[in-house]
C-alpha cells in the first residue's frame, strides 16, 4: 500500500522554524513505522533524524508523536495507523533537530528520585541474596518495566504546563523502590516528590498510562505513592 | 576547537561489560564512561532468558558442570582457563547484582529462582539442570537497570550520546580515544592512562538480526585498523528462531514450552536432522536444518521461512510439552507473555490460533578483539597492549568458543567486566598520567570532515544494504569457498563504492547521516575480517558450518584465528586483505570429544 | 527472614500532601452539602422565589446556618485551593508563586469572613 | 504566560481521551463554580451588611442570561461532583482501580450519569426560565 508519510521537521541551522517533510513511500502493513522512518532516511533525505536502537520496543530511544500519540516508532505498526501517517517529536521537551528532543532534564527528574536500592543494612552473613518472597517481589514487578522512553511524561498536561513537574515516569520510578522489601530509603525517594515539583502535581489526567509502550499502571503507581507518602507508608 | 579532557580512565560503552567495569574500577580511579546512546538504550537491555550461575537454588548444581557445559557448548574451542573463571565467579557476580537491587524472580522461601536452559546439564551432561537466573523474560532489562542505577548513586562520569570514531595508539600503548559530542558535533579528545573498550556485538553485517542497529563494531573495527588482531570472527551465532524479516528474537522458551517448528509441508522436519532432540537440539544445528529446509524448496509457499508453531492443540497432539503433559492457551500466554506480546505485535498473529513465520537470525558475535582473562587486549605477538582493555560482545576471552550457550554472554559481561574494571583500576595505580598526544585521531577526524564533505552519487543505505544481503546470503549458515570468495569481491567493491558516498546533511548538530556512514565504514571492515576468517578455517565446528569442509578438525584446527589487516592503518575501510596468525586453545580439563546431544 | 530495621530516612509529608487530602477529604463532605443546597435552592425553590424574607426565614433555623457555614467553609476553601492548583500550573517561579498564594489568602479570608459575617450575623431588619 | 501558550498548544496538538476530558471539564466546571460561589458568597453577605439591595441583586439571577448560565452551571456542579467523587475515592480507597478499562469505563459512566442526572434539573430550570421570561408568570 502507498502510504502518506508527513514528518515535521526542525533544524536550527537552516531554517529557525519548522517545518514539515511529505513522502509517499510503498509499505506493507506490518512495516514498522521506525521502517518508515529508516528507509525515508536511507531512500529519500538523508538529514532526516531520529533516534533508534533496538528495533523491538524494549530500548526507548524512538518515542515519539504518532497520529497524535506517543508510541515508540518500533513498536507501531502500518496497519494500525492506515495510509496517513503524521510524525512529530515529542510534547513539552526541547526539540534539538527533527524528531529528536532534549531528554536531559527528563532524566535529571528521573535521577531526582534517588532510582536506587537503598540499604545500608549488613549482607546476609553467608553472602548470599537477601530474601524477598514472590510477593514482596510482585508487589512492584509492574514498575520495574520501565524503559524511560518518555512517552508518559510527554503525554502529561501538567507536565506541558509546566517543565518542573518530575512527571510520572520518575514517579514510576520512585515506586519501584519504595515497594522493594529490600529497600530502606523511603524517604530518600520520596523527598523530591514533596515540593511543586513533586507528585502531588499529578491531576490523574490519564494521558501517561494510555501512552506507555510498555503498559505500566502508571496512574495507579502514581496513586501508591501519593498514598504511602499520606500513610506515612 | 576540539575538546580535551582527562581521566584515569575511560569506558567506551555503557551495556552490562561497561557499566559493570565502571562500578568496579571506580574506587580511587577517576572514571568516565562515553556512549554513544543514554546507557538504559543499550543493547544488553534486550537479553530475556536468563543469566547462568550454579547457585544450586532448585536443585544441587556445580560449577565444574558449568565449565563443561561450556566448554562442550563451544565446541571445544572454549579456552578451559576462562571457562573456569566464568563458571567460579558467575556466582559472586549474581549475588553482587542482587544486593545491589535487581530484581530477581524468587522461589517460595525467597531465594533467587532459577529455570533451565538450553545446553546447562547436571553431571557433565546427564540431564538438564536449572541454572539461569532470571527475571521473567525481562533479565537483560533488568541487569542494566540495575547497573546505571548503581552508577547513578556512586555518581559515576557519563559523557552520553558521544560518538567515538577511534582509538588513540602511541607506540603501540593506549592513550585514549577520539569522539563526536552527537548534539554538537564538537569533537572531544579523551586522553586516559586505560581505555576499555565496552561496545557489543556488530551483527548489522547481516540482513536478518536480532541486534540494535546502534550495533556496528566501530572500536572493533578501530582495533583492527591500528593494526591489532581480531580473534575467530568466522564464528558468528545464528539464533533459530527469528520473526521473519524482522529477525526480531523469540526466545528458545517458546520450544521448551513445548513449541515446534514445521516446514512448508506441515512436517515436523527435526525429526530428519535431530531424531532425539529435535526441536531443542542446539542452535547451530537448528538454524542449519531450517536454512536446508528454505534451500530444498520447502520453506512456506516456497519462501525463505517456516514455522514455529505454538498452538495448544499442536503441542498437545506431539505430545511435546515438558513431561509430555497437555497444556492450555492459558498456560502458555502465562509462562509466554512477552514472546507472545511480541508474534501479536509485529506479525499480527495470534499464536494461539495460527502458527507464526521464522526464520535464522544473525545474534551473537562469539569472536572479537582477543583479551586475557583480565580483559588486557592482547596484541599481535598476544602480549597485552598497555592499557588497552576489552570486555564485553566484542571481547573475545574467550569463553564461547565456536558457539555460545543461552544465558552465558551475561555472565560473561558481569564477570570479565568485573575483572577488567578491576585490572584497569590497578594498571591506573602504577601508571603515569595520560600525557597530551602529539597529532592525535588526526586520521579518523579526517575520515569524518571527508565523509561529511562527501557529495558522490553512493548512498550510506543501498551500501548497507547490499553488504546485509551479501553477508546473509554468502557468509550465513551454509559457507562454501566459492560463496565466500564472491562474498569477498562484492564487499571489497563496495569499500570502492564507499569512497564516493553523497551525504545529504551538511550540518554539524545531530549529523547522524555521517556517523552511519562512518558506521557502515567498520561494518565493512568486519565484514571482510569475518569472512576472510571463514574462509581460511577450513572445517566445520559450532555456529561455522562450510558445505565444502562438513567435518571439524581437531588435527588442524583446534585454535583460534587472528585475523589482522595488511598493511598500515588507517580511519576508513580499505582493501588491503588480511593476513592470519593462530592462538592455541587453553585445555586443562575437558578433552575434545565428539559434540553429541 | 531477618526483622526489618526502621528506614533511616523516615517518609515526610508536606503542606502539598495536607493540602491534596484535604481537597479529596473535602470533595467526599461536599457531594451532599452543595448538591443539598443546589437541589433547594435552584430547583425545589428557584431563584424567583428567593428574596430577604425567604433566607432570613432560612436562617430562622440554626440547622440550615450549620449547613450553610460548612458549605462556606468547605466549598470555598476547597475552590480557592483549586484555583491556586490551576494557576500554580501555569504560574511557575519562587516570588511569582509566592505572590499568588499571599492574594489568593486574602481572597479566600476576605470572602470567607464576609460570608461568615452574614451567616453568623443573620438578616439584618 | 508562555506556560499557558506551551499548554494550550500542547493540549491541540495531542489526541485527547477519556481521561483529559474528564481532567478539562472538571477543570473548567470548577472553575466557573468557584466564579459563581464568590459572588453567591459576596450578594448573601448583603443580608447583613446592606440588607436593602439584597432584594434588587438578586433580581439579577433572574435575568435570562443568567438563568440559562445557571442551568449550564447546574451540569457543571453534577459533573465535577461526580467526577470528583470518583477521583476521591479511586486515590483514597482504591487506587488499583487506576487502570486503563476502569478509567475509561468510569470516565464514561461519570458523564453519562452527570447527564442523566442534570435532566431533570435541566426541565425544571429550563421550565422556570421559559416560564418566566417568555409566559410572564411571577
Ligand atoms: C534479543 C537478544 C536477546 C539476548 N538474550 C540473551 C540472554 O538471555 N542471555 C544472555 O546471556 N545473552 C543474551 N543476549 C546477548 C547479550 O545480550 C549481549 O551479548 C550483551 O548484552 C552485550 O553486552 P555489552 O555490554 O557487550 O554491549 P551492549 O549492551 O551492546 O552495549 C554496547 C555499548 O557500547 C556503546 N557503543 C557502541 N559503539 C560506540 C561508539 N562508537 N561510541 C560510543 N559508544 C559506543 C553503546 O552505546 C552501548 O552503550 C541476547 C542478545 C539479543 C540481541
Ligand atoms: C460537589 C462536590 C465537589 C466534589 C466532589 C469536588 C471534588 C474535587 C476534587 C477531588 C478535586 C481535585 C481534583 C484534582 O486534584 O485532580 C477538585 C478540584 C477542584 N474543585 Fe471541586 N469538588 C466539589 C465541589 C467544588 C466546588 C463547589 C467548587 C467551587 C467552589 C470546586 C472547585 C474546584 C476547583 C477550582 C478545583 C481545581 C480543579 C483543577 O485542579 O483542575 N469544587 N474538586
Ligand atoms: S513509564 Fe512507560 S512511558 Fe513512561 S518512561 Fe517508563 S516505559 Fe516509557
Ligand atoms: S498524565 Fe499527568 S497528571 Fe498524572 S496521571 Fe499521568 S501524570
Ligand atoms: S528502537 Fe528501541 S524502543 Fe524503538
Amino acid at each position: 500500500m502507498l502510504v502518506a508519510l508527513k514528518i515535521k521537521r526542525f533544524d536550527p541551522e537552516r531554517k529557525p522554524a519548522a517545518w514539515w517533510s511529505n513522502y509517499k513511500l510503498e509499505a506493507a502493513p506490518g512495516d514498522r513505522v521506525l521502517d518508515l522512518l529508516v528507509r525515508a532516511k536511507d531512500e529519500l533525505d538523508g538529514s532526516l533524524t531520529f533516534r533508534r536502537s533496538c528495533a523491538h520496543g524494549i530500548c526507548g530511544s524512538d518515542a515519539m508523536r504518532i497520529n497524535g500519540t506517543n508510541r515508540l516508532a518500533c513498536k507501531t505498526l502500518v496497519r494500525e495507523l492506515g495510509s496517513r501517517i503524521t510524525v512529530e517529536p515529542l510534547l513539552g521537551m526541547r526539540v534539538e533537530k527533527d524528531l529528536v528532543v532534549d531528554m536531559e532534564p527528563f532524566l535529571a527528574s528521573y535521577r531526582s528520585v534517588k532510582p536506587y536500592l537503598i540499604n545500608d543494612e549488613p549482607l546476609p552473613a553467608d553472602g548470599r541474596e537477601r530474601r524477598q518472597s514472590p510477593a514482596e517481589r510482585l508487589r512492584f514487578d509492574d514498575t520495574t518495566k520501565c524503559i524511560l522512553c518518555g512517552c508518559c511524561t510527554a503525554a502529561c498536561p501538567v507536565f506541558w504546563a509546566d517543565g518542573e513537574y518530575v512527571g510520572p515516569a520518575a514517579i514510576v520510578q520512585a515506586h519501584r523502590f519504595l515497594f522493594d522489601s529490600r529497600d530502606r530509603g523511603a524517604g530518600e525517594h520520596t523527598a523530591a516528590l514533596l515540593d511543586m515539583k513533586g507528585v502531588w502535581r499529578c491531576r490523574t489526567i490519564f494521558q501517561c498510562t494510555l501512552s506507555c509502550p510498555r503498559e505500566i499502571k502508571i496512574t495507579q503507581a502514581i496513586a501508591e505513592v501519593k498514598q504511602a507518602i499520606v500513610l506515612g507508608k | 576547537m576540539t575538546q580535551v579532557h582527562t581521566f584515569d580512565a575511560i569506558i567506551i560503552g555503557a551495556g552490562g561489560a561497561g557499566l559493570m567495569a565502571a562500578l568496579h574500577a571506580e574506587r580511587g580511579t577517576n572514571v568516565a564512561v562515553i556512549s554513544k546512546m543514554y546507557p538504559t538504550r543499550s543493547h544488553t537491555g534486550t537479553a530475556q532468558g536468563g543469566v547462568a550461575a550454579p547457585l544450586g537454588n532448585m536443585e544441587e548444581d556445580r560449577w565444574e558442570w558449568y565449565m563443561y557445559d561450556t566448554v562442550k557448548g563451544g565446541d571445544y574451542l572454549v579456552d578451559q582457563d576462562a571457562a573456569e573463571i566464568l563458571a567460579r565467579e558467575s556466582v559472586d557476580a549474581v549475588l553482587e547484582l542482587e544486593h545491589w537491587g535487581l530484581p530477581f524472580d524468587r522461589t517460595e522461601d525467597g531465594r533467587i529462582e532459577q529455570r533451565r536452559f538450553g545446553g546447562h546439564t547436571r553431571d557433565f551432561g546427564k540431564s538438564p539442570v536449572m541454572r539461569s537466573c532470571k527475571s521473567a523474560d525481562r533479565t537483560g532489562h533488568m541487569i542494566l537497570q540495575t547497573l546505571y542505577q548503581n552508577c547513578i548513586r556512586r555518581g559515576i562520569r557519563f559523557f552520553d550520546e558521544f560518538f567515538v570514531l577511534d582509538l588513540i595508539l602511541e607506540d603501540g600503548i593506549a592513550r585514549g580515544v577520539a569522539a563526536v559530542e552527537i548534539a554538537t558535533g564538537q569533537t572531544h579528545l579523551f586522553l586516559a592512562k586505560a581505555v576499555l573498550l565496552a561496545t557489543g556485538g556488530f551483527g548489522r553485517m547481516f540482513a536478518v538480526t536480532s541486534n540494535a542497529h546502534s550495533l556496528s563494531g566501530d572500536l572493533v573495527a578501530s582495533v583492527f585498523r591500528r593494526g591489532l588482531p581480531l580473534e575467530d570472527m568466522e564464528f558468528f551465532q545464528f539464533h533459530p528462531t527469528g520473526i521473519y524479516k524482522m529477525g526480531i528474537l523469540l526466545s528458545e522458551a517458546a520450544r521448551g514450552e513445548g513449541g515446534i517448528m514445521i516446514n512448508g509441508l506441515g512436517e515436523r522436519f527435526m525429526e530428519r536432522y535431530a531424531p532425539t532432540l529435535l526441536d531443542l537440539a542446539p542452535r547451530d544445528i537448528i538454524s542449519r536444518s531450517i536454512d536446508q529446509e528454505i534451500r530444498a524448496g520447502r520453506g512456506v509457499d516456497g519462501k525463505d521461512y517456516v514455522y514455529l508453531d505454538i498452538r495448544p492443540e499442536t503441542i498437545n497432539r506431539c505430545q511435546s510439552a515438558p513431561g509430555g503433559k497437555t497444556v492450555t492457551a492459558a498456560q502458555l500466554e502465562a509462562k509466554l507473555p512477552d514472546i507472545i506480546e511480541m508474534m501479536r505485535v509485529y506479525q499480527g498473529i495470534d499464536p494461539m490460533k495460527a502458527p507464526v513465520p521464522i526464520q535464522p537470525t544473525a545474534h551473537y558475535a562469539m569472536g572479537g578483539i582477543p583479551t586475557d582473562c583480565d580483559g588486557r587486549v592482547l596484541g599481535g605477538s598476544l602480549s597485552p597492549v598497555p592499557g588497552l582493555f576489552a570486555a564485553g560482545e566484542c571481547a573475545c576471552v574467550s569463553v564461547h568458543g565456536a558457539n555460545r550457550l543461552g544465558t552465558n554472554s551475561l555472565v560473561d559481561l558481569l564477570v570479565f567486566g568485573r575483572r577488567s574494571g578491576r585490572a584497569m583500576a590497578e594498571f591506573c595505580a602504577g601508571a603515569s598520567p595520560a600525557d597530551p598526544v602529539a597529532h592525535a585521531a588526526e586520521e579518523a577526524l579526517a575520515e569524518l570532515a571527508r565523509l561529511q564533505r562527501s557529495r558522490g552519487p553512493e548512498r550510506v543505505g543501498a551500501l548497507r544494504a547490499a553488504m546485509q544481503h551479501c553477508m546473509t546470503d554468502k557468509v550465513g549458515l551454509n559457507r562454501t569457498a566459492g560463496g565466500m570468495e564472491e562474498a569477498l569481491s562484492i564487499l571489497r567493491d563496495l569499500k570502492e563504492r564507499y569512497r564516493h558516498l553523497g551525504l545529504a546533511d551538511a550540518g554539524q548538530k545531530w549529523n547522524t547521516e555521517v556517523l552511519e556512514a562512518y558506521e557502515l565504514g567498520c561494518l565493512l571492515d568486519l565484514a571482510e575480517a569475518t569472512t576472510a576468517s571463514a574462509l581460511h578455517r577450513t572445517e566445520s565446528r559450532g555456529a561455522h558450518f562450510r558445505e565444502d569442509f562438513p567435518k571439524r578438525d581437531d588435527a588442524n584446527w583446534l585454535h583460534h584465528t587472528l585475523a589482522f589487516r595488511a598493511g598500515s592503518s588507517g580511519a576508513g575501510p580499505v582493501s588491503e586483505g588480511i593476513r592470519f596468525d593462530r592462538r592455541p586453545v587453553s585445555i586443562t580439563t575437558f578433552q575434545p570429544e565428539a559434540r553429541v546431544y | 527472614m531477618p526483622a526489618r530495621a526502621p528506614s533511616p530516612a523516615p517518609l515526610r509529608r508536606s503542606w502539598l500532601t495536607v493540602a491534596w487530602t484535604l481537597m479529596r477529604l473535602s470533595a467526599i463532605l461536599l457531594v451532599p452539602l452543595v448538591w443539598g443546597h443546589v437541589i433547594i435552592q435552584d430547583m425545589l425553590v428557584g431563584v424567583h422565589k428567593i428574596s430577604l424574607d425567604y433566607v432570613a426565614m432560612r436562617w430562622a433555623s440554626l440547622g440550615w446556618r450549620a449547613y450553610d457555614a460548612a458549605l462556606l467553609c468547605f466549598a470555598f476553601a476547597h475552590g480557592s485551593n483549586g484555583l491556586r492548583q490551576v494557576l500554580e500550573d501555569y504560574i511557575h517561579g519562587q516570588t511569582a508563586r509566592r505572590i499568588l498564594r499571599v492574594a489568593l489568602f486574602l481572597f479566600w479570608l476576605s470572602i470567607t469572613a464576609l460570608g461568615a459575617a452574614a451567616v453568623i450575623g443573620g438578616v439584618r431588619q | 504566560m508562555q506556560s499557558l501558550i506551551n499548554f494550550t498548544y500542547a493540549s491541540t496538538h495531542y489526541r485527547p481521551r477519556e481521561g483529559m476530558i474528564a481532567f478539562l471539564l472538571h477543570r473548567i466546571s470548577g472553575l466557573a463554580t468557584l466564579l459563581f460561589l464568590s459572588i453567591h458568597i459576596v450578594d448573601t453577605s448583603l443580608v447583613y451588611f446592606y440588607p436593602q439591595y439584597y432584594n434588587d441583586f438578586i433580581g439579577l439571577y433572574r435575568l435570562p442570561g443568567f438563568m440559562l448560565a445557571e442551568i449550564a452551571l447546574m451540569a457543571g456542579v453534577i459533573y465535577h461532583g461526580l467526577n470528583g467523587f470518583r477521583i476521591a475515592l479511586f486515590d483514597l480507597v482504591l487506587p488499583s482501580a487506576w487502570t486503563i478499562q476502569r478509567e475509561r469505563l468510569s470516565v464514561r459512566l461519570t458523564i453519562l450519569l452527570a447527564a442523566i442526572l442534570w435532566l431533570p434539573a435541566g426541565i425544571i430550570m429550563g421550565g422556570n426560565f421559559i416560564g418566566y421570561t417568555f409566559l410572564g408568570w411571577h
